[in-house]
């Protein structure tokens, strides 16, 4: 048994008093957030709130110092060699934009491959097709294995056709698994290919160290990671961030602006156009200091040992089929009810105030390569409860009942 | 095809507003409101595969669901025949068509469909949420009565 | 006199509680936040955090109605004709952005022309900048006159030239002068443009009816009207919203994905990929509903008696040159100091706590034009108070006291 | 040119760091700090409008100022001729030069300028914010002597 104190842990968290008959069990889709961070952001704007970088007064050089230390905050967190390679965005969304506007032109000619999981979340899908056709770039994809991981075979007949880019998941969000992240992208390097990594769902399960993993970008969400929402972090090296094109034009990121031309600032400003959301970078560093404060391996543990209990629990009950193999899983498990559609199974949990999710999880390519319409995820993080686990299965049971 | 459909629903419709909504409006346990729903959503004929086309397909976040419109053009009545691969949601559907089938323009303008839905205690599903089927379908309903 | 309280008015504030020997006049970098705005955001996290739109489940779909109501809180704000017409950015440079992108191709060809004003600020500038060269599209400037207004007459000479876009700001954020709005935006359509209001800085002053102003893009930053960081407007016209590009991929803003290619959902979602700033629309309603508790007409009534003061005041002080007419400004009152590089007036007002800024205002193409180094700019908000105006020209006299 | 200018700078440092720092040190009223901090930029040489180029600029939001660098081939020490537009930031980079100046590049490795700008109650001069033209300069320095 973990000795992590999921009470204790839960007990940070207003929201599960204000809403005490829920299950929360839609962490993936976003967390819920501790009272230290919405405290950070009700404190500066309360106190010191006043817009950076432009001033010459105090409070604004104050609000700077508490912004630009939410950077330090990201880039200890991150390990990264420099403060200069975290650029906040708004999100990962953001980031994945930023990336793929960036690098085309710059990094990517015509003829360029990229190269992308089946597994990967709409945001590492999207923003390459909106420039890959005019820029003559192809996006290959690595099909999935049997258990529903990259196949890494055909991973190295693609890498043999030499991308300039692997961009891989971390984990996916769809079924949690958690990808073979280290080695795939130590095959990617050996390629030569420039790797990227989605941690929207994988930095609560594994914080990188951006200078052991062989990584050349890395993105993420504050508001999936206990923090606030409008916030994420595009973090990239030195001497590939200084690569991208700007996706943003405006205040800040320039040094020097006339009507003939601009010049760019240096980083980070040349890729933070306009105000930053401060609050939210004050909020995502509160969330650091607070997820630091606890063993990450023992809250992995505890996860863990939910997941045996739920999935101990799912197999008494018929007709629920696992699409998760939950010994791969960072914490979430998919499922389906034989025949039935994922969004009636949802609504019914709904009604037992089960929050949970039903649908395709933006990763229909994933979905459509599977044949189903979807699943139901269900997603625990450590202020889940065993009690809670009882009481979702009871609920499940309830709901293929009512189906049967 | 679609006036075999559009018939189908019709008869569906009438047995529904008869025998099942006072069904819905009487206390039941939740579970019993769910049985109900998904039965209401069985009294409306399924779309042949072949009719689950693009044009007519209505998009929730979580499952798809299909419209297919006629107008009578002498009474200028509306016609509806909707199904979804959801079976609750194509229950809420058909209890929506009770209230929208065979009515002209001007009556489904003034149609309040959220104090039916309150009315038998379903208010929550008419909610703005863009996931959910059924704003999305009504929203299609309007516009198609628009166009 | 004006009969509007500025002091109940400040009570609102925690703010200035917290900054009791702060005079903030910086207000057009950022605004102070109402208590109720941060009471939004802080409710939010607290009892309805839950991601938005995708939910099966009720915590979700309240997220999502409360997100929602926001848009259409601003569009009555606005009096848009739909709600669709609403999209949420991270802010007004974002907005920008999305146009400059997404007008690209779809609008603008090779050869056309785009129409701005000598006092725009940078973010109606350099995103234009990012993407007419290579797209072949000409960016012309008004040039000032000699109030420091537009030049109406090459106005007219530009507008025969026949922009396909004219953009302009309501209110320049360096000098606080007000354009003329309503005919310079008449002209323009009479000369067949699409129209483009930058209004960050003018929201503030009058907001506009959009279906009454022949302006079809509007765009304003949450932080500047009392709202958060992080959160901003792109109204648009549908029409012309549906021709945008969208410069941002991802969840939430496509209706299907495959690997070969993707579609668009309906407006907004298709220009608003990714999780949205959930807690950030919230607030900006909050933020919505504060203002239009009071009479702008009053508070308007009320800045200019401010202004009046300050600059009866300032004639008093040698050597101050402002450079903005007050009878024209909304709020903002911009000098120079004879001889004297703005930087050293401000670092002397900041030694005695009154938060101005010096410099070029992310607004360098207007101080090149006027052979400036840049300027002081105080910008009063309604919750500046008469004696706050008296110790702000004391520590001006006691400045530039010390620079003689 | 640079010669002279490096020659003028050592002076105008010389005089500072006898003179005026302890002046600095000692409490004065706020309006005395800010005359002396322009005295000293004063006894910097200023920068002739030609060599003013953009490769020696070095950007704040604010105000521009400028950087020559000269490195000693034999002892290795690094000279530095800082200017600015805005007097009083002149006056902090006096201040900086003074602890700057003359060392190599393993005495700046070591430097700890906020304890020395600390002791001169000069501290907030020397915050993150990129806005101000001091860090920008020490940033400068560090990569200069670097490169
Ligand atoms: C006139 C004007 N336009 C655009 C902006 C940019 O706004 P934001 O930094 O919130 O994106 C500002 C604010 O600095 C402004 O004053
Ligand atoms: C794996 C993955 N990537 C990217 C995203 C997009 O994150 P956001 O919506 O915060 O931009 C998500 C969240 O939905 C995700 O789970």
């Amino acid at each position: 048994m973990s000795s992590f104190d999921a009470l204790a842990f839960r007990q940070f968290f207003p929201f599960f008093n204000n809403n005490p008959d829920w299950v929360y069990l839609d962490t993936a889709a976003t967390s819920q957030k501790p009272q230290q961070v919405i405290d950070a952001e009700l404190a500066f704007y309360q106190r010191q709130n006043s817009n950076v970088h432009r001033g010459a007064h105090q409070l604004s050089q104050h609000a700077t110092a508490a912004f630009e230390a939410a950077r330090d905050k990201v880039q200890q967190f991150l390990n990264a060699a420099s403060r200069s390679e975290i650029i906040f965005t708004s999100g990962t969304t953001a980031a994945f934009n930023q990336l793929a506007f960036g690098l085309m032109d710059t990094v990517l000619k015509p003829g360029d491959r990229i190269l992308i999981s089946a597994l990967e979340h709409h945001a590492n899908i999207v923003p390459w097709q909106l420039h890959c056709q005019s820029h003559g770039v192809q996006l290959d994809v690595i099909p999935l294995d049997p258990q529903l991981m990259p196949d890494l075979d055909v991973y190295q007949q693609l890498l043999a056709l030499k991308p300039k880019i692997v961009s891989l998941t971390q984990v996916s969000n769809a079924l949690g698994h958690i990808l073979p992240i280290g080695s795939m992208l130590q095959a990617a390097k050996a390629a030569g290919a420039i790797t990227i990594v989605d941690g929207a769902q994988g930095v609560s399960w594994q914080v990188p160290d951006v200078q052991l993993w062989p990584v050349d970008f890395y993105c993420f969400s504050g508001h999936k990671l206990y923090g606030p929402t409008g916030i994420g972090v595009l973090y990239g090296k030195q001497r590939y961030l200084e690569q991208l094109k700007p996706l943003l034009g405006g205040g800040e990121m320039i040094s020097d602006v006339s009507f003939q031309r601009s010049s760019f600032a240096a980083l980070p400003a040349r890729l933070e156009a306009g105000t930053p959301n401060i609050a939210g970078a004050i909020g995502l560093a509160a969330a650091i200091d607070f997820i630091r404060q606890f063993d990450a391996r023992q809250i992995n543990q505890y996860k863990g040992e939910l997941l045996q209990q739920f999935a101990a629990g799912l197999s008494q009950i018929p007709g629920l089929r696992p699409l998760t193999r939950v010994e791969q899983s960072a914490g979430i498990v998919s499922l389906q009810l034989a025949g039935e559609h994922p969004n009636d199974l949802a609504m019914l949990l709904n009604e037992q105030k089960i929050a949970v999710r039903a649908g395709s999880h933006c990763a229909m390519p994933l979905f459509a390569a599977l044949q189903l319409p979807g699943a139901v995820r269900f997603a625990f993080a450590p202020y889940n409860l065993p009690a809670e686990v009882d009481v979702t299965l009871q609920a499940l049971a309830a709901a293929t009942e009512i189906l049967r | 095809m679609l006036q075999q459909l559009i018939a189908d629903t019709a008869t569906g419709l009438q047995q529904i507003a008869e025998h099942e909504l006072p069904l819905l409006q009487q206390p039941a346990d939740w579970q019993s409101k769910y049985r109900l729903l998904m039965q209401l959503g069985k009294q409306l004929p399924a779309l042949p595969e072949k009719m689950r086309q693009t044009e007519y397909l209505v998009r929730g976040c979580e499952s798809r669901a299909w419209l297919l419109h006629y107008q009578e053009p002498v009474s200028g009545k509306h016609y509806f025949v909707l199904d979804s691969e959801a079976r609750i949601v194509k229950g809420l559907l058909a209890i929506m068509l009770c209230f929208v089938n065979g009515k002209t323009g001007a009556e489904l303008a003034e149609l309040d469909l959220s104090r039916h839905f309150d009315a038998l205690n379903l208010r929550p599903y008419l909610s703005q949420s863009r996931g959910n089927g059924l704003t999305m379908m009504l929203q299609r309903i309007q516009s198609t009565i628009k166009a």
